[in-house]
């Protein structure tokens, strides 16, 4: 097996949402990705929830693309029930033992009817649905489990255990039981390898107080989320477990197994606030009049549009939020829940609920040490994948790269941005070119339906309880039936699962279907999805059309089922229309400009510039200062003690040395032009103007310290923002100042009406400077008057640490902010008096201080604004910009070719926005080692007969698309078009007409609806 | 007896106020289920020609929605559209037709409770009209 | 044959007797447009003392729209029930209008074939024809064998002579109404006034170009590039067509949806261009020359060949209507003197 | 006028003679009193025909939409005489790339309004007017029993009653005295505008329920030179095409918004109509919003884009959510 010739492949362990990116990502750029997942079906923890934070994204709905693509993608071997056993060579040429266990269940022959199922006798407790179902010795991980096959757990089976049953193979026509499987041991040549395995979650049993497994309604919030999810046991329909009646009152119990000491969980699990924000939503939801309440230390809302939820949750919701730990858990009559807690200011407070929810943390895996002993990786205190700050992507072993939760807390963005930067880091171990084909995928040809009856396939998809909660799905597939040229209807549970694209495939074959219509969600994330579906049966991807009865129907219209129910009917009336008028189209090949242009040459654009550089293309790079550097000039120090000064410096070098970089200094981007492959650029910097050309763009633009008029700064000189207080601790000048009482105020301009976001690093920024003082001045007093600590993740020990060392820290709410006065009225550059509320207290508290240090927040540039319309990308409402997708698609924008990273994405430390960075550019990396890829086929066309050149569209098209020929007839440049279709509608003799949204197309949708 | 309730066609932009759509529902914003959504891909799409043939079929009221001026995906379709729709309404309620039935808003990917809110404008203005009568052809 | 009197005092009471049996059509003016009108309580009959209406009376038995059948999801095709409740007469159509009614029905109820929706309404028709006494300078009747007070049409024949109108039945339908019409006879002196109005009618009329070798003209200038000067200031509108009397082609177009809908027959006109458009995007009559010329054609060739006279009744709307003047007679004229 | 028409004569002469042209499109008498008709001089013997009065009120740009326009010999510019609208609709012709500004001769003359015939029949009566006779602002007629003495302006178009560019804007000669511009003039349709909604359909649905869908607005429209009207299009059929009130006021709606910010308001649609629609006010109430709203007016200037294929951030969004 083993050569020393370059390696292209690469392995990938664990199938969670970060191995899953990790491994697209890998695939897109050419490489052999084989992705090893220990459970029967990739998807890792993504499938258990039910809805994601802050946009209540159904979790399933967003993954299963992500997940069916990766089930098809031509550079991707799974290998389910496998297991990484040992790694021997070096980094590029890795010898990696792989075991896959047996599955009794050949799944080339499976085809996941379930009959087995049923015969068998054996029942187990279901670990996927974290034990609140039953399930039988022969199953399928979940219903929408890719790969979708059956297989036998061995430790259950009846004729594995005692020898004696064998139901399943009787029953099996597919004469898929091979109780003869044994496991097999693989040996795999692989240039790199990522980590991805994610984490287990905490189990509270050792949490005595809070009953849990004791009291029959304690659970934990991964239990919750089952009950809430759709397709869970509870279809969606929360009860209290001890009566199965719905729930009044539900209290939810955060840093369960995080923030614990005691535990030896001194971190915080970071994504436990959000997700209890989401429940109790999601939970009112479903149930009226539900009165959920969240116990919390601190509420950890600090990423991106987080806050606005946290907020919504509380005046929209009325989630109620109380500031306390909850002691104990006792049961009375009924299986009652009585919290005891204590308030605030000391107060005990008894409280009932129907149920309690265990918001468990995030830890790492159970079989971690044994696991890093067989990779000879080491792990950090806790048990996490050991990384560096700087190098958060690198174990301890070259070439071996971490993503994910598994080296620490992360939420699903972080974990995507992590695992496509791993992917980064993975290329200079793996020997890539740049490639040729379009598609390495192979499709079946294309069946010419030109001229043939519309033969339409119809589709309804009950998402769960999703849409058939509220519209009637049965009624809307008679309805369908019906309908002119349907010659097939049916509905699927969910549309979007390997099984139910499998059984679209089988009906176009079976019913000579040549236009298929689902109805389900929306287009704009599962659209691809079924195209390619279609191609796969064999069928042009563009005969395909989707009625959006979710996100705009049953959504939409919870209260009102018939009414829902007609609207459904009426829009899957409308695709049938459409649907019916539809025609084959092609797609043009855009040829690829491998060069890169990154905006911005703060730390996130250098860090972009070098990855796509070491991947040896072109790299323009363009700053609007002098000189390089960005914010992180203004970085003196670390919480983990790393020098960000060191960092800039060489990567400044780097960055300087790498002939592949032209830097552009005081540079201004005054033009951009073209699309994905083949943009023009006009930068001027000085006098001097210059055009670039080139394939993708990241914006790395960054963001700034808000200038803040708060707190009398700008008026006493006392008053500092955080980053003027890092200046002064890293220079004599603290001297001046001669601290001996510091106040910090925290979310200063931040987590207010005009900017209702949490800078994300100012907790983290009031910890480290206050420590560093201490370590000058040993006996100063500092406090920190905070409205929430928000040092999540493994920052939380240094809050710890502060604490010890005397660091006080007062919380203040919005309605009662500190007021800062000069003790003397006359002297403007006075000692100030700051007077707070402690709510411990209970009374008002006076400091006096001779420094305030203002934690203001970061606010978008505006530059921002200008920028976005070049690019023709949006801006979020703080002026960040707005990712393509917030949880999947954390660096891409909708728009193809343009990558996001670093502050102007939105506030973050150095090192997140170095993986983020990574990750842009790694995602640029993907178009940029193709030397063509596909144009759109909705572009337009014009009917030269019809054209009387009068030059309308000519004048109106925004890309130069359109000229008028010898003749004085309008044509139109393909490459360029972008399928808007303003021509089309201003051609007064309808001589041009939009592919894919054809005047005829429209025609028939509006005139399909009955009045 | 029942309520009437009005049908109103909406064309939406993609990118824009499809996505404001979508967002309204993800986030379970509740609005009147009297639309009947075309997905187009930008408003400069919209031929006046396709709003005429909506009140001919019937529909009570249309309504184009498209990004809001400066964030047009396609950089100025929604520029054309707004005056293709000045002109166009301003010529519909000259031969006297309500100024109601046909309306045009600017929502943007993330504005899902200015959807709502505009479909429940666009949905009252229209019930306060009455079915429609002008245009029909019956 | 008999001749009788209808006094004018009288014509109201006379017109609501004849609609208990018939549905009256008379000339009406609405908006400045005058038509055949079906007569109501309130019609104005003042009307019939001017010249003849600006749309002819086609419509009447040949509308503009006529719906064939009707079909929705829950019934079969249903054709429209075209039994008239009662019979149609027109009171005070004119002689050159009277006259096309009979080379419509040569075209609908022929023996090679037999249109139901004319025939239902033409077959029991009672034509009223009012001769003109001030024939306009757009008439021109008497070049097409026709005259101000032809009978040909007619049922029963009026001429104004004041105080009232005489009445000639000219058919056996004629007859057999009027003589249930108790009216009054004519005198002689009723008839002398007759007489001579037509004489000065007929000389008011231009003296007519001689046009019987139209056809054979016409047949030997199929290929002049004369057409193209003839068409050449031609808009292609319909008002000729739409407002002659005798033109009659037609449409067929589906309306409605898959759930319900209906078949319609209109009036179409060979001036379109989409006329003969076809499917594969080629016109056999591309351009002004080519319709203009099939329009000529049609009126004063093709149908000598099929009916056996000219489509042309000489009424003279096309001429009126044109909006650009574009006068057939100068056509005719411009023909024959290509041809000598 | 006399005078006009002897001086136009003569300039038409010369152009043929000298070879300028080979083509030159005017009018000449017509065969009906009060009417006159297009004519294509080709030789000098015939320039005698060229008339030019009040009765001229065909629009002749029609003739040079691009599908239209004569072929001539020698690729020859084409001789065409212009009143202001018809200057105006040239100019549209030439943004529109219909024709080519050195493809044409215009040879401008004034013009103080054309006759709506319809107008003179509400003066006289329905009788059939058989002579007319300018005489200064009189214009008097005589039929077999009558003879009137009318003002001009009670007959002229409504369209030449708000005419503010009686002189075309562009024109290579200029044949005779250029009328004073009246600048008080603007496109109105206020006594429309204060009835209330449902009254101005009424009017509107009275106006177009007269239409018999004979085209003859649409193809006397010198803009209207569409391959194939929206109104004709089978893929999709947009529209019926019979009478039905829906159809028509449809297709007269669309219309005047193909005409949008092109049109100037020449009313030969108007005086087309066989029926007597005045669709005059549709094309008058664009004309102003276009003014009012984008500060354009058409037919100006050969060099302007279009208002609706053009654009400007700050354009009015009263109308918007």
């Amino acid at each position: 097996m083993s050569s020393n010739a370059p390696n292209k492949s690469v392995l990938v362990v664990g199938a969670g949402i970060a191995g899953i990116q990790a491994s697209l990502d890998l695939a897109e750029l050419g490489a052999d990705v084989h992705l090893i997942e220990e459970t029967p079906s990739i998807g890792g923890r993504m499938p258990q929830l039910d809805k994601t934070f802050p946009t209540n994204d159904c979790s399933l709905c967003i993954l299963a693309p992500k997940m069916s693509e990766c089930a098809r993608h031509p550079g991707i071997t799974l290998h389910p029930c496998s297991s990484l056993t040992s790694i021997s060579g070096e980094p590029g040429n890795f010898v990696c033992e792989i075991t896959e266990q047996a599955k009794y269940v050949d799944p080339e022959k499976c085809v996941a009817c379930g009959l087995c199922e049923q015969k068998c006798p054996t029942k187990v407790v279901d670990e996927f649905d974290m034990h609140l179902r039953k399930r039988k010795a022969i199953y399928r991980y979940f219903l929408q489990s890719i790969p979708s096959n059956y297989v036998i757990d061995a430790e259950h089976c009846l004729y594995l255990t005692k020898g004696a049953c064998r139901l399943c193979e009787k029953i099996c026509e597919a004469h898929a039981i091979n109780f003869e499987d044994k496991d097999k041991v693989i040996s795999l040549n692989c240039g790199a390898v990522v980590l991805s395995s994610g984490i287990d979650p905490h189990d509270p049993i050792v949490h005595a107080q809070y009953g849990y497994k004791r009291f029959k309604n304690v659970v934990t919030s991964l239990e919750f989320e089952r009950m809430l999810s759709a397709s869970g046991p509870l279809m969606g329909h929360v009860t209290v477990p001890s009566n199965g009646k719905e729930p009044k009152r539900i209290a939810f119990i955060q840093c369960v197994g995080s923030r614990d000491v005691e535990n030896k969980n001194d971190y915080c699990s970071s994504v436990c606030c959000m997700y209890a924000i989401k429940q109790a939503i999601i939970a009112k939801e479903h149930i009226k009049g539900l009165e959920p309440t969240i116990f919390f230390m601190d509420i950890r809302a600090f990423g991106k549009d987080f806050d606005k939820y946290y907020e919504r949750a509380e005046s929209q919701y009325g989630v109620k939020f109380v500031r306390s730990k909850v002691a104990r858990i006792s049961e009375s009559n009924g299986g009652t829940l009585r919290l005891r807690f204590s308030q605030e200011n000391g107060k005990r407070k008894e409280e009932d609920f129907d149920m309690a929810i265990l918001s468990i943390g995030l830890e790492p895996r159970k079989k971690m040490e044994k696991f890093a002993d067989c990779l000879d990786i080491k792990l950090d205190e806790y048990g996490f994948a050991r990384t560096s700050l700087f190098e958060p992507l690198n174990t301890t072993k070259d070439g071996i790269f971490v993503c994910g939760a598994m080296s620490g807390p992360k939420d699903i963005p972080e974990s995507v941005m992590s695992a496509s930067g791993a992917v980064a880091e993975c290329t200079k171990f793996l020997a890539l070119e740049r490639q040729e084909k379009v598609s390495k995928k192979e499709f079946p040809p294309e069946k010419d339906v030109i001229g043939d009856r519309p033969r339409v396939g119809v589709f309804i998809c009950h998402c769960g309880i999703n849409i058939a909660g509220v519209v009637d799905v049965p009624q809307a597939v008679d309805f369908a039936k019906n309908l002119p040229n349907v010659e097939h209807t049916e509905d699927l549970l969910y549309a979007c699962s390997q099984d139910c694209l499998d059984t679209i495939k089988e009906k176009i074959k079976e019913h000579n279907l040549n236009r298929v219509v689902v109805a389900s969600c929306t287009p704009r994330t599962h659209e691809p999805l079924f195209r390619e579906t279609l191609r796969e049966a064999g069928l042009n991807q563009y005969l395909f059309e989707m009625a959006n009865i979710r996100d705009q129907c049953s959504w939409a219209h919870m209260n009102e089922p018939e009414l829902a129910t007609e609207k459904a009917k009426d829009l899957i009336q409308m695709a049938i229309a459409k649907a019916r008028n539809l025609v084959p189209l092609k797609r043009l090949p855009i040829d690829i400009n491998p060069k890169a242009l990154v905006i911005g040459g703060g730390l996130a654009g250098m860090t972009a510039a070098l990855v796509v550089a070491r991947a040896g293309y072109e790299v323009h790079l363009v700053e609007k200062d002098s000189e390089l550097g960005g914010n992180l000039k203004d970085i003196y120090s670390t919480l983990e003690g790393d020098d960000p000064q060191k960092l800039l410096q060489e990567t400044i070098k780097e960055v300087k040395e790498n002939n592949s970089i032209t830097v552009y200094t005081n540079a201004k981007i005054e033009e951009i032009a073209g699309y994905i492959g083949n943009f023009k650029t006009k930068v001027k910097t000085g006098n001097k103007k210059s055009e670039i050309e080139h394939g993708i763009v990241v914006v790395a633009t960054g963001a700034k310290e808000y200038e803040t008029k708060e707190y009398l700064y700008g008026k006493n000189k006392r008053v500092v923002t955080q980053l003027e207080f890092e200046k002064l601790l890293h220079t004599e000048k603290i001297k001046e100042y001669k601290p001996r009482s510091i106040v910090m105020i925290q979310c200063v301009n931040s987590r207010e009406e005009e900017r209702l976001y949490c800078s994300r690093v100012c907790c983290g920024a009031a910890v480290k400077n206050s420590l560093k003082l201490k370590e000058i001045y040993p006996s100063a007093d500092i406090y920190v008057l905070y409205r929430d600590v928000r040092t999540y993740g493994l920052k939380e020990k240094y809050f710890g640490t502060a604490r010890d060392k005397g660091i006080v820290f007062i919380r203040y709410d919005l309605e009662h902010k500190p007021q800062v006065e000069p003790m003397d009225k006359d002297n403007p550059d006075s000692k100030l008096l700051i007077k707070t509320m402690d709510p411990i207290l209970d009374a008002q508290v006076v400091i006096e201080a001779d420094l305030l240090v203002l934690s203001v927040s970061i606010d978008a540039l505006q530059e921002n604004k200008e920028l976005a319309k070049l690019l023709k990308v949006p801006l979020n409402a703080d002026g960040f910009f707005l990712e393509a997708h917030v949880k999947l698609r954390p660096v891409d924008f909708a728009t193809d070719g343009i990558f996001v990273c670093g502050l102007a994405h939105g506030p973050k430390y150095i090192e997140e926005s170095m993986v983020q960075a990574k990750a842009a550019a790694s995602r640029a990396l993907t178009i940029l080692s193709k030397k063509t890829i596909e144009a759109e086929g909705t572009i337009c066309w014009v009917n030269p007969d019809k054209c009387s050149g009068c030059g309308v569209c000519v004048e109106i098209c925004a890309y130069s698309a359109i000229e008028l020929n010898e003749e004085g007839i309008a044509e139109i440049n393909e490459a360029l078009c972008k399928g808007c279709g303003a021509c089309t509608a201003s051609c007064r003799s309808g001589a041009i007409d939009l592919r894919g949204f054809t005047d005829d197309q429209i025609f028939e949708a509006v005139n399909a609806v009955e009045i | 007896m029942k309520e009437w309730q009005p049908k109103i066609l909406a064309f939406l932009c993609n990118w824009c106020s499809y996505a404001g759509a979508d967002l309204a529902g993800v986030s379970r914003i509740q609005y009147p289920p009297n639309i009947r959504v075309i997905r187009v891909p930008c408003s400069g799409r919209i031929n006046p020609i396709s709003i005429m043939k909506c009140l001919q079929n019937g529909f009570d009221g249309v309504l184009v929605s498209g990004c809001h001026p400066g964030d047009c995906h396609y950089i100025t379709g929604n520029y054309y559209a707004r005056r293709k729709f000045a002109v166009l309404k301003t010529l519909l309620e000259f031969i006297g037709i309500e100024p109601g039935r046909v309306q045009f808003s600017w929502v943007s990917a993330g504005e899902g409770e200015k959807f709502a809110e505009v479909i429940k404008k666009v949905t009252e203005d229209v019930k306060k009209l009455g079915p429609a009568k002008k245009l029909v052809k019956i | 044959m008999d001749i009788f009197k209808i006094e004018k005092s009288k014509l109201k009471q006379f017109l609501d007797d004849l609609s208990k049996k018939y549905s009256v059509f008379v000339p009406a003016k609405q908006d400045r447009v005058t038509s055949f009108k079906e007569i109501t309580l309130n019609s104005q009959l003042s009307t019939l003392n001017s010249y003849n209406t600006d749309k002819p009376p086609k419509d009447i038995f040949f509308p503009q729209t006529e719906t064939l059948f009707t079909y929705d999801e829950n019934s079969q095709l249903s054709t429209l029930n075209s039994q008239l409740s009662k019979p149609i007469a027109i009171f005070g159509v004119r002689p050159c209008d009277a006259k096309s009614f009979t080379l419509l029905d040569k075209v609908f109820d022929s023996e090679k074939y037999t249109d139901t929706y004319w025939k239902e309404r033409y077959k029991d028709a009672l034509v009223f024809a009012l001769g003109c006494n001030n024939p306009l300078s757009t008439c021109f009747c008497n070049w097409v064998g026709g005259g101000p007070f032809n009978k040909e049409g007619a049922d029963i024949s009026l001429i104004d002579i004041g105080e009232a109108f005489l009445a000639e039945p000219c058919s056996k339908k004629g007859e057999e109404v009027i003589h249930k019409l108790s009216l009054q006879k004519a005198t002689e002196d009723d008839l002398k006034k007759g007489n001579q109005l037509k004489n000065e009618a007929e000389s008011m009329l231009s003296k007519p170009v001689e046009i019987s070798s139209l056809k054979e003209d016409l047949d030997a200038l199929w290929n002049s590039p004369k057409w193209e000067e003839i068409a050449r200031k031609c808009l292609n509108c319909a008002a000729c067509t739409y407002l002659c009397p005798t033109c009659h082609c037609f449409d067929i177009q589906d309306e409605g949806k898959s759930s319900k809908g209906k078949r319609i027959r209109i009036w179409d006109s060979c001036m379109f261009k989409l006329f003969t458009q076809e499917a594969a995007g080629t016109n056999p009559r591309p351009t002004g020359k080519e319709r203009m010329r099939q329009r000529i054609m049609h009126k004063f060739n093709y149908l000598v060949e099929t009916i056996g006279e000219f489509g042309c009744v000489g009424c003279g709307r096309c001429i009126i209507s044109c909006p650009v003047n574009l006068d057939v007679r100068e056509v005719i004229k411009e023909i024959k003197k290509v041809r000598n | 006028m006399e005078n006009i028409e002897k001086q136009l004569r003569e300039t038409v002469k010369k152009l043929l003679k000298e070879k300028k042209v080979d083509l030159v499109i005017g009018y000449s008498k017509g065969t009906l009193p009060l009417h006159s008709t297009p004519v294509f001089i080709t030789h000098e013997k015939d320039v005698d025909n060229l008339i030019f009065d009040a009765t001229c009120g065909n629009n002749l740009a029609k003739y040079l939409g691009k599908s239209r326009k004569p072929k001539t010999k020698n690729r020859k510019p084409i001789g065409i005489i212009v009143k202001g609208c018809d200057g105006r609709s040239i100019v549209q012709h030439i943004v529109e790339n219909q024709i080519k500004r050195e493809e044409i001769i215009i040879i401008g003359v004034p013009c103080d309004g054309v006759i709506d015939t319809r107008k003179l029949e509400e003066k006289v009566g329905r009788k059939e007017v058989l002579k007319y006779q300018v005489e200064g602002e009189k214009i008097i007629v005589e039929g077999k029993d009558f003879k009137n003495s009318l003002k001009k302006k009670e007959i002229l178009s409504d369209s030449c009653l708000m005419c503010k560019y009686p002189n075309p804007p562009v024109y290579d000669i200029f044949v005779g005295e250029p009328v004073p511009v009246n600048e008080n003039r603007k496109p109105n349709t206020d006594n429309l505008e204060s009835l209330s909604p449902d009254k101005r359909w009424e009017y509107f649905e009275k106006e177009i329920s007269k239409c018999i869908r004979c085209y003859a607005c649409r193809n006397a429209c010198p803009l209207c030179y569409c391959e194939e009207c929206f109104v004709d299009q089978s893929g999709p059929q947009w529209f019926g095409k019979s009478p039905d009130l829906s159809d028509t006021m449809i297709f007269h709606i669309v219309r005047t918004l193909h005409t949008a910010g092109r049109c100037v308001s020449c009313g030969a649609c108007t005086r087309a109509c066989p029926t007597g629609v005045n669709l005059a006010p549709l094309g008058i109430r664009m004309e102003k919003e276009i003014k009012d709203r984008f500060g354009y007016t058409a037919g100006l200037d050969t060099e302007a884009t279009p208002p609706m294929a053009d654009w400007n951030e700050n354009d009015k969004q009263e109308f918007i959510m």
